[in-house]
Protein backbone atom coordinates (compact mmCIF):
# COMPACT_ATOMS: atom_id res chain seq x y z
CA UNK A 1 0.00 0.00 0.00
CA UNK A 2 0.91 3.24 -0.75
CA UNK A 3 1.12 6.34 2.61
CA UNK A 4 1.20 10.05 2.23
CA UNK A 5 4.09 11.31 4.78
CA UNK A 6 3.93 14.38 6.18
CA UNK A 7 6.19 16.32 8.81
CA UNK A 8 7.53 20.09 10.29
CA UNK A 9 10.19 21.62 11.97
CA UNK A 10 13.49 20.36 11.93
CA UNK A 11 12.57 17.34 10.28
CA UNK A 12 11.92 19.07 6.86
CA UNK A 13 15.51 19.95 7.12
CA UNK A 14 16.14 15.96 6.56
CA UNK A 15 12.57 15.03 5.16
CA UNK A 16 11.94 18.12 3.02
CA UNK A 17 8.72 20.00 3.81
CA UNK A 18 6.31 19.06 0.60
CA UNK A 19 5.53 15.41 1.98
CA UNK A 20 5.79 12.19 -0.44
CA UNK A 21 4.90 9.01 -0.86
CA UNK A 22 6.13 5.75 1.28
CA UNK A 23 5.11 2.01 -0.50
CA UNK A 24 4.84 -0.40 2.39
CA UNK A 25 3.51 -4.12 3.23
CA UNK A 26 -0.13 -4.77 3.89
CA UNK A 27 -0.25 -4.79 8.42
CA UNK A 28 1.99 -2.06 8.71
CA UNK A 29 1.84 1.04 11.31
CA UNK A 30 3.04 3.97 12.32
CA UNK A 31 5.69 2.59 13.58
CA UNK A 32 7.51 0.84 10.19
CA UNK A 33 6.81 4.75 9.08
CA UNK A 34 9.18 5.64 11.60
CA UNK A 35 11.40 2.93 10.95
CA UNK A 36 11.74 3.18 7.53
CA UNK A 37 12.65 6.89 8.02
CA UNK A 38 14.77 6.26 10.98
CA UNK A 39 17.22 3.91 8.28
CA UNK A 40 17.18 6.47 5.11
CA UNK A 41 18.02 9.45 7.57
CA UNK A 42 20.35 8.22 10.67
CA UNK A 43 20.63 11.91 11.79
CA UNK A 44 16.73 12.37 12.22
CA UNK A 45 17.53 10.35 16.27
CA UNK A 46 14.09 12.65 17.52
CA UNK A 47 11.57 10.84 15.61
CA UNK A 48 10.74 8.52 18.06
CA UNK A 49 12.41 10.31 21.10
CA UNK A 50 9.89 13.75 20.71
CA UNK A 51 7.54 13.15 18.06
CA UNK A 52 4.18 12.49 18.36
CA UNK A 53 2.53 11.04 15.13
CA UNK A 54 -1.59 11.92 13.79
CA UNK A 55 -3.03 9.75 11.07
CA UNK A 56 -5.56 11.41 8.51
CA UNK A 57 -5.17 14.36 10.67
CA UNK A 58 -6.06 12.67 14.32
CA UNK A 59 -3.47 11.76 17.00
CA UNK A 60 -2.68 7.98 16.78
CA UNK A 61 -0.37 5.64 18.77
CA UNK A 62 2.72 4.49 17.27
CA UNK A 63 0.94 0.76 17.01
CA UNK A 64 -2.14 2.54 14.56
CA UNK A 65 -2.52 0.32 11.88
CA UNK A 66 -1.88 2.11 8.57
CA UNK A 67 -4.59 1.57 5.31
CA UNK A 68 -3.87 2.18 1.55
CA UNK A 69 -3.87 6.25 0.31
CA UNK A 70 -3.73 7.27 4.32
CA UNK A 71 -1.72 9.96 5.59
CA UNK A 72 1.06 9.83 8.24
CA UNK A 73 1.90 13.09 9.69
CA UNK A 74 4.84 13.13 12.45
CA UNK A 75 4.66 16.26 14.82
CA UNK A 76 7.72 17.25 16.38
CA UNK A 77 7.16 19.08 19.95
CA UNK A 78 4.26 22.41 18.71
CA UNK A 79 5.63 25.71 19.39
CA UNK A 80 2.31 27.44 18.47
CA UNK A 81 1.33 30.34 20.10
CA UNK B 1 -20.79 28.46 18.49
CA UNK B 2 -16.90 28.34 18.36
CA UNK B 3 -14.75 30.35 16.22
CA UNK B 4 -11.45 29.08 15.00
CA UNK B 5 -9.17 29.29 12.07
CA UNK B 6 -5.55 29.82 10.85
CA UNK B 7 -4.92 32.88 8.66
CA UNK B 8 -2.06 34.00 6.45
CA UNK B 9 -3.50 37.68 7.05
CA UNK B 10 -2.81 40.22 9.94
CA UNK B 11 -5.31 39.26 12.75
CA UNK B 12 -8.14 41.84 13.12
CA UNK B 13 -8.12 41.57 16.87
CA UNK B 14 -11.39 44.24 16.81
CA UNK B 15 -13.41 41.59 14.32
CA UNK B 16 -12.36 38.70 16.70
CA UNK B 17 -13.88 41.06 19.33
CA UNK B 18 -17.34 41.45 17.74
CA UNK B 19 -17.82 37.64 16.91
CA UNK B 20 -18.14 37.24 20.85
CA UNK B 21 -18.94 40.81 22.95
CA UNK B 22 -22.73 40.78 22.56
CA UNK B 23 -24.49 42.71 24.98
CA UNK B 24 -25.58 39.47 26.97
CA UNK B 25 -21.80 39.46 28.08
CA UNK B 26 -20.40 41.80 30.54
CA UNK B 27 -16.43 40.36 30.44
CA UNK B 28 -14.63 40.09 27.50
CA UNK B 29 -10.75 38.75 27.81
CA UNK B 30 -8.61 38.65 25.17
CA UNK B 31 -4.77 37.47 25.02
CA UNK B 32 -2.84 38.37 21.99
CA UNK B 33 0.34 36.29 21.63
CA UNK B 34 2.35 38.33 19.23
CA UNK B 35 6.23 38.48 18.03
CA UNK B 36 8.79 39.64 20.63
CA UNK B 37 12.54 41.07 20.02
CA UNK B 38 13.94 38.44 22.22
CA UNK B 39 14.01 35.00 22.82
CA UNK B 40 16.08 32.57 24.66
CA UNK B 41 18.77 35.38 24.59
CA UNK B 42 18.96 36.04 21.02
CA UNK B 43 17.11 39.08 19.30
CA UNK B 44 14.53 37.70 16.62
CA UNK B 45 14.76 39.12 13.41
CA UNK B 46 11.08 37.71 12.44
CA UNK B 47 9.15 34.41 12.66
CA UNK B 48 8.08 32.15 10.61
CA UNK B 49 5.09 30.06 11.49
CA UNK B 50 4.35 26.74 9.58
CA UNK B 51 1.19 24.82 10.13
CA UNK B 52 -0.23 21.49 9.60
CA UNK B 53 -3.21 23.32 8.62
CA UNK B 54 -6.12 21.13 8.38
CA UNK B 55 -5.11 19.30 11.40
CA UNK B 56 -4.56 23.18 13.37
CA UNK B 57 -7.75 24.05 12.13
CA UNK B 58 -9.89 21.40 14.18
CA UNK B 59 -7.79 20.81 16.80
CA UNK B 60 -8.62 24.59 17.24
CA UNK B 61 -12.21 24.81 17.33
CA UNK B 62 -12.28 21.73 19.32
CA UNK B 63 -10.26 23.80 22.17
CA UNK B 64 -12.85 26.61 21.64
CA UNK B 65 -15.75 24.25 21.84
CA UNK B 66 -14.48 22.85 25.14
CA UNK B 67 -13.89 26.09 26.96
CA UNK B 68 -17.70 27.39 25.43
CA UNK B 69 -19.08 23.96 27.06
CA UNK B 70 -16.48 23.64 30.28
CA UNK B 71 -17.23 27.73 31.24
CA UNK B 72 -20.16 28.29 29.35
CA UNK B 73 -18.42 31.03 27.43
CA UNK B 74 -18.57 32.28 24.15
CA UNK B 75 -14.73 31.91 22.40
CA UNK B 76 -13.08 33.02 19.51
CA UNK B 77 -9.60 31.89 18.29
CA UNK B 78 -7.35 32.79 15.36
CA UNK B 79 -3.40 32.05 14.77
CA UNK B 80 -1.74 32.93 12.07
CA UNK B 81 1.04 31.08 9.74
CA UNK B 82 3.83 32.66 7.95
CA UNK B 83 6.23 35.28 8.34
CA UNK B 84 5.56 37.93 11.26
CA UNK B 85 7.33 41.19 12.23
CA UNK B 86 8.01 42.83 15.74
CA UNK B 87 4.99 43.26 17.69
CA UNK B 88 2.50 41.59 15.14
CA UNK B 89 0.22 39.08 16.70
CA UNK B 90 0.58 35.46 15.88
CA UNK B 91 -2.22 34.32 18.09
CA UNK B 92 -5.44 36.02 19.46
CA UNK B 93 -8.12 34.58 21.72
CA UNK B 94 -11.21 36.53 22.81
CA UNK B 95 -13.57 34.83 25.28
CA UNK B 96 -16.88 36.63 26.21
CA UNK B 97 -19.10 35.50 28.88
CA UNK B 98 -21.91 37.15 31.35
CA UNK B 99 -19.27 37.68 34.25
CA UNK B 100 -15.55 38.00 34.44
CA UNK B 101 -13.64 34.73 36.29
CA UNK B 102 -14.93 32.51 33.53
CA UNK B 103 -13.62 34.70 30.60
CA UNK B 104 -10.31 34.98 32.48
CA UNK B 105 -10.29 30.61 33.12
CA UNK B 106 -11.32 29.88 29.88
CA UNK B 107 -8.91 32.56 27.71
CA UNK B 108 -5.85 30.73 29.76
CA UNK B 109 -7.13 27.36 29.21
CA UNK B 110 -7.71 28.37 25.15
CA UNK B 111 -4.09 29.68 24.59
CA UNK B 112 -2.56 26.84 26.83
CA UNK B 113 -4.08 23.89 25.38
CA UNK B 114 -3.61 25.69 22.24
CA UNK B 115 0.53 25.15 22.89
CA UNK B 116 0.54 21.73 23.84
CA UNK B 117 -2.33 20.30 21.30
CA UNK B 118 -2.47 22.57 17.55
CA UNK B 119 0.58 21.31 14.79
CA UNK B 120 1.42 24.94 14.29
CA UNK B 121 5.81 25.44 14.68
CA UNK B 122 7.72 28.35 14.75
CA UNK B 123 11.01 29.13 13.32
CA UNK B 124 12.59 32.07 14.58
CA UNK B 125 14.78 34.18 12.43
CA UNK B 126 17.80 35.53 14.19
CA UNK B 127 20.74 37.65 12.83
CA UNK B 128 22.90 35.14 13.42
CA UNK B 129 20.97 31.69 12.54
CA UNK B 130 17.66 30.36 12.18
CA UNK B 131 15.71 28.25 14.90
CA UNK B 132 13.11 25.51 14.79
CA UNK B 133 11.49 26.23 18.11
CA UNK B 134 10.01 22.31 19.46
CA UNK B 135 8.88 22.76 22.82
CA UNK B 136 11.67 23.68 25.00
CA UNK B 137 14.41 23.19 22.37
CA UNK B 138 15.69 25.44 19.82
CA UNK B 139 17.54 23.26 16.75
CA UNK B 140 19.60 25.34 14.61
CA UNK B 141 18.23 25.23 11.12
CA UNK B 142 20.26 22.76 8.79
CA UNK B 143 22.01 24.52 5.84
CA UNK B 144 22.78 20.87 4.21
CA UNK B 145 20.91 20.41 1.01
CA UNK B 146 17.48 18.69 1.66
CA UNK B 147 16.69 15.50 0.43
CA UNK B 148 12.77 16.19 -0.69
CA UNK B 149 12.13 12.47 -1.80
CA UNK B 150 14.22 10.41 0.50
CA UNK C 1 5.39 53.80 33.93
CA UNK C 2 1.55 52.51 34.31
CA UNK C 3 -0.81 54.45 32.43
CA UNK C 4 -4.36 55.12 33.94
CA UNK C 5 -7.31 57.25 33.46
CA UNK C 6 -10.66 58.34 33.82
CA UNK C 7 -12.60 59.50 30.81
CA UNK C 8 -15.82 60.51 29.37
CA UNK C 9 -15.31 59.40 25.91
CA UNK C 10 -15.67 55.74 24.19
CA UNK C 11 -12.64 53.59 25.22
CA UNK C 12 -10.27 52.94 22.23
CA UNK C 13 -9.03 49.10 23.24
CA UNK C 14 -6.52 49.59 20.10
CA UNK C 15 -4.66 52.95 21.48
CA UNK C 16 -4.38 51.60 24.89
CA UNK C 17 -2.67 48.51 23.91
CA UNK C 18 -0.22 49.85 21.90
CA UNK C 19 0.95 51.55 25.41
CA UNK C 20 1.61 48.29 26.49
CA UNK C 21 2.50 46.39 23.26
CA UNK C 22 5.97 47.12 22.48
CA UNK C 23 8.32 44.32 20.94
CA UNK C 24 9.81 43.31 24.68
CA UNK C 25 6.23 41.91 25.52
CA UNK C 26 5.64 38.70 23.71
CA UNK C 27 2.02 37.96 25.85
CA UNK C 28 -0.93 40.71 25.88
CA UNK C 29 -3.73 40.44 28.26
CA UNK C 30 -6.41 42.61 28.24
CA UNK C 31 -9.65 42.77 30.02
CA UNK C 32 -13.02 44.64 28.64
CA UNK C 33 -16.03 45.68 30.92
CA UNK C 34 -19.19 46.16 28.57
CA UNK C 35 -22.32 46.84 29.71
CA UNK C 36 -24.70 43.97 29.51
CA UNK C 37 -28.43 43.34 28.69
CA UNK C 38 -29.05 41.52 31.73
CA UNK C 39 -28.38 42.12 35.62
CA UNK C 40 -30.06 40.15 38.44
CA UNK C 41 -32.67 39.26 36.21
CA UNK C 42 -33.72 42.65 34.60
CA UNK C 43 -33.50 44.23 31.64
CA UNK C 44 -30.64 47.21 31.43
CA UNK C 45 -31.75 49.93 28.81
CA UNK C 46 -27.94 51.75 29.59
CA UNK C 47 -25.56 52.44 32.40
CA UNK C 48 -24.44 55.93 33.96
CA UNK C 49 -21.29 55.60 35.87
CA UNK C 50 -19.91 58.07 38.03
CA UNK C 51 -16.71 58.55 40.20
CA UNK C 52 -15.05 60.56 42.29
CA UNK C 53 -13.00 61.73 39.85
CA UNK C 54 -9.36 62.78 41.01
CA UNK C 55 -9.36 59.98 43.73
CA UNK C 56 -10.67 57.55 41.12
CA UNK C 57 -7.72 58.20 38.93
CA UNK C 58 -4.75 58.46 41.66
CA UNK C 59 -6.65 54.84 42.64
CA UNK C 60 -6.54 53.22 39.43
CA UNK C 61 -2.67 54.67 38.92
CA UNK C 62 -1.64 53.17 42.13
CA UNK C 63 -3.02 49.41 41.16
CA UNK C 64 -1.71 50.00 37.83
CA UNK C 65 1.71 50.78 39.69
CA UNK C 66 1.18 47.60 41.93
CA UNK C 67 0.57 45.55 39.37
CA UNK C 68 3.88 46.54 37.59
CA UNK C 69 5.99 46.41 40.31
CA UNK C 70 4.53 42.78 41.77
CA UNK C 71 4.59 40.73 38.02
CA UNK C 72 7.31 43.05 36.20
CA UNK C 73 4.91 43.96 33.57
CA UNK C 74 3.41 46.71 31.58
CA UNK C 75 0.03 48.49 32.92
CA UNK C 76 -2.46 50.84 31.29
CA UNK C 77 -5.85 50.87 32.31
CA UNK C 78 -9.23 53.22 31.83
CA UNK C 79 -12.25 53.79 33.15
CA UNK C 80 -15.05 55.46 31.35
CA UNK C 81 -17.72 57.66 33.49
CA UNK C 82 -21.11 59.39 32.27
CA UNK C 83 -23.90 57.66 29.87
CA UNK C 84 -22.79 54.03 28.27
CA UNK C 85 -25.12 51.98 25.80
CA UNK C 86 -25.20 47.76 25.91
CA UNK C 87 -22.03 46.48 24.78
CA UNK C 88 -19.81 49.68 25.41
CA UNK C 89 -16.99 49.29 27.27
CA UNK C 90 -16.80 50.94 30.86
CA UNK C 91 -13.71 49.28 31.78
CA UNK C 92 -10.42 48.08 29.58
CA UNK C 93 -7.47 46.52 31.16
CA UNK C 94 -4.16 45.67 29.20
CA UNK C 95 -1.45 43.95 30.57
CA UNK C 96 1.76 43.53 28.20
CA UNK C 97 4.76 41.19 29.69
CA UNK C 98 7.39 39.18 28.04
CA UNK C 99 5.64 35.84 28.76
CA UNK C 100 1.49 34.73 29.38
CA UNK C 101 1.01 34.06 33.09
CA UNK C 102 2.30 37.42 34.19
CA UNK C 103 0.05 38.93 32.16
CA UNK C 104 -3.32 37.05 32.97
CA UNK C 105 -2.22 37.52 36.42
CA UNK C 106 -2.00 41.32 36.79
CA UNK C 107 -4.65 41.93 34.11
CA UNK C 108 -7.06 39.60 36.92
CA UNK C 109 -5.42 41.51 40.04
CA UNK C 110 -6.47 45.06 38.44
CA UNK C 111 -10.04 44.42 37.73
CA UNK C 112 -10.35 42.55 40.83
CA UNK C 113 -8.95 45.65 43.00
CA UNK C 114 -10.07 48.09 40.68
CA UNK C 115 -14.01 46.49 41.76
CA UNK C 116 -12.89 47.00 45.75
CA UNK C 117 -11.05 49.90 45.62
CA UNK C 118 -12.07 52.42 43.04
CA UNK C 119 -14.47 55.01 44.00
CA UNK C 120 -16.89 54.95 41.03
CA UNK C 121 -20.45 53.86 41.36
CA UNK C 122 -22.88 52.82 38.60
CA UNK C 123 -26.50 53.31 38.04
CA UNK C 124 -28.32 50.74 36.17
CA UNK C 125 -31.44 52.68 34.28
CA UNK C 126 -33.85 49.57 33.35
CA UNK C 127 -37.40 50.07 31.83
CA UNK C 128 -39.10 49.88 35.17
CA UNK C 129 -36.58 52.13 37.10
CA UNK C 130 -33.44 53.08 37.89
CA UNK C 131 -31.05 51.62 40.64
CA UNK C 132 -27.72 51.95 42.52
CA UNK C 133 -25.62 49.40 42.62
CA UNK C 134 -23.64 49.50 45.63
CA UNK C 135 -21.34 46.23 45.86
CA UNK C 136 -23.69 43.59 45.83
CA UNK C 137 -26.96 45.97 46.79
CA UNK C 138 -29.05 47.27 44.29
CA UNK C 139 -31.03 50.07 45.91
CA UNK C 140 -34.23 52.09 43.64
CA UNK C 141 -33.37 55.54 42.87
CA UNK C 142 -35.52 57.64 44.78
CA UNK C 143 -37.94 60.09 43.27
CA UNK C 144 -38.41 62.65 46.63
CA UNK C 145 -36.98 65.95 45.75
CA UNK C 146 -33.40 66.18 46.53
CA UNK C 147 -31.88 68.42 48.91
CA UNK C 148 -29.00 69.84 47.69
CA UNK C 149 -28.09 72.03 51.08
CA UNK C 150 -29.35 70.13 53.75
CA UNK D 1 -13.72 75.30 60.97
CA UNK D 2 -15.68 74.61 57.57
CA UNK D 3 -15.36 71.04 55.97
CA UNK D 4 -16.47 69.97 52.25
CA UNK D 5 -19.11 67.17 52.13
CA UNK D 6 -19.19 64.88 48.97
CA UNK D 7 -21.03 61.62 48.36
CA UNK D 8 -22.16 59.45 45.61
CA UNK D 9 -24.63 56.33 44.80
CA UNK D 10 -27.81 56.64 47.06
CA UNK D 11 -26.60 59.00 49.58
CA UNK D 12 -27.07 62.00 46.54
CA UNK D 13 -30.47 61.14 46.53
CA UNK D 14 -30.35 62.15 50.23
CA UNK D 15 -27.83 64.87 49.99
CA UNK D 16 -27.57 65.89 46.18
CA UNK D 17 -24.49 65.28 43.93
CA UNK D 18 -22.97 68.69 44.35
CA UNK D 19 -20.84 68.66 47.64
CA UNK D 20 -22.10 71.15 50.53
CA UNK D 21 -20.09 72.97 53.43
CA UNK D 22 -20.60 71.95 56.85
CA UNK D 23 -19.73 74.14 59.96
CA UNK D 24 -17.93 72.04 62.74
CA UNK D 25 -16.23 72.63 66.09
CA UNK D 26 -12.37 72.86 65.91
CA UNK D 27 -11.14 69.23 66.79
CA UNK D 28 -13.94 67.34 64.65
CA UNK D 29 -13.43 63.66 63.18
CA UNK D 30 -15.29 62.25 60.31
CA UNK D 31 -17.24 60.43 62.93
CA UNK D 32 -18.81 63.84 63.89
CA UNK D 33 -19.82 64.57 59.67
CA UNK D 34 -21.65 61.22 59.49
CA UNK D 35 -23.24 61.55 62.83
CA UNK D 36 -24.85 65.31 61.83
CA UNK D 37 -25.27 64.01 58.14
CA UNK D 38 -27.52 61.00 60.28
CA UNK D 39 -29.45 63.74 62.12
CA UNK D 40 -30.60 65.79 59.04
CA UNK D 41 -31.62 62.50 57.33
CA UNK D 42 -32.54 59.84 59.38
CA UNK D 43 -33.64 57.74 56.33
CA UNK D 44 -29.79 57.58 55.71
CA UNK D 45 -29.02 54.79 57.62
CA UNK D 46 -26.24 52.91 55.54
CA UNK D 47 -23.73 56.18 55.98
CA UNK D 48 -22.28 54.19 58.94
CA UNK D 49 -23.46 50.54 58.20
CA UNK D 50 -21.96 50.64 54.49
CA UNK D 51 -19.55 52.51 53.45
CA UNK D 52 -16.13 54.25 53.70
CA UNK D 53 -14.77 57.83 54.29
CA UNK D 54 -11.96 59.33 52.38
CA UNK D 55 -10.21 62.64 53.95
CA UNK D 56 -9.13 64.99 50.80
CA UNK D 57 -8.78 62.28 48.49
CA UNK D 58 -7.40 59.45 50.53
CA UNK D 59 -9.00 56.62 52.65
CA UNK D 60 -9.31 57.38 56.27
CA UNK D 61 -10.91 56.27 59.27
CA UNK D 62 -13.88 57.38 61.43
CA UNK D 63 -11.42 58.67 64.09
CA UNK D 64 -9.64 60.94 61.50
CA UNK D 65 -9.19 64.82 62.45
CA UNK D 66 -10.51 67.69 60.50
CA UNK D 67 -8.81 70.73 59.07
CA UNK D 68 -10.14 73.60 58.49
CA UNK D 69 -11.08 73.90 54.52
CA UNK D 70 -10.55 70.21 54.10
CA UNK D 71 -12.76 67.92 51.87
CA UNK D 72 -14.38 64.55 53.80
CA UNK D 73 -16.02 61.99 50.74
CA UNK D 74 -18.75 59.39 51.90
CA UNK D 75 -18.24 55.98 49.63
CA UNK D 76 -20.87 53.81 49.28
CA UNK D 77 -19.73 50.17 48.13
CA UNK D 78 -18.62 50.87 45.14
CA UNK D 79 -19.76 49.23 41.92
CA UNK D 80 -17.12 50.16 38.99
CA UNK D 81 -15.83 47.76 36.33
Amino acid sequence: MRVTVLCWGHLTDYFGSEGFELELPEGSQIQNVITLLEQREPKATRLTRSCRYALDEEYAPLDTPLQDGCTVAILPPMSGG
Amino acid sequence: MAHASITQDKIDVSALTDLVAGASNGAVCTFIGQVRRNSRGREVAYLEYQAYVPMAQKQLFRIAEEAEQRWGVEVAIQHRIGRMELCEASVVVVVGSPHRAPSFEACRYCIDTLKERVPIWKKEVCPDGSFWIEGEEAIEVSDAPREVNP
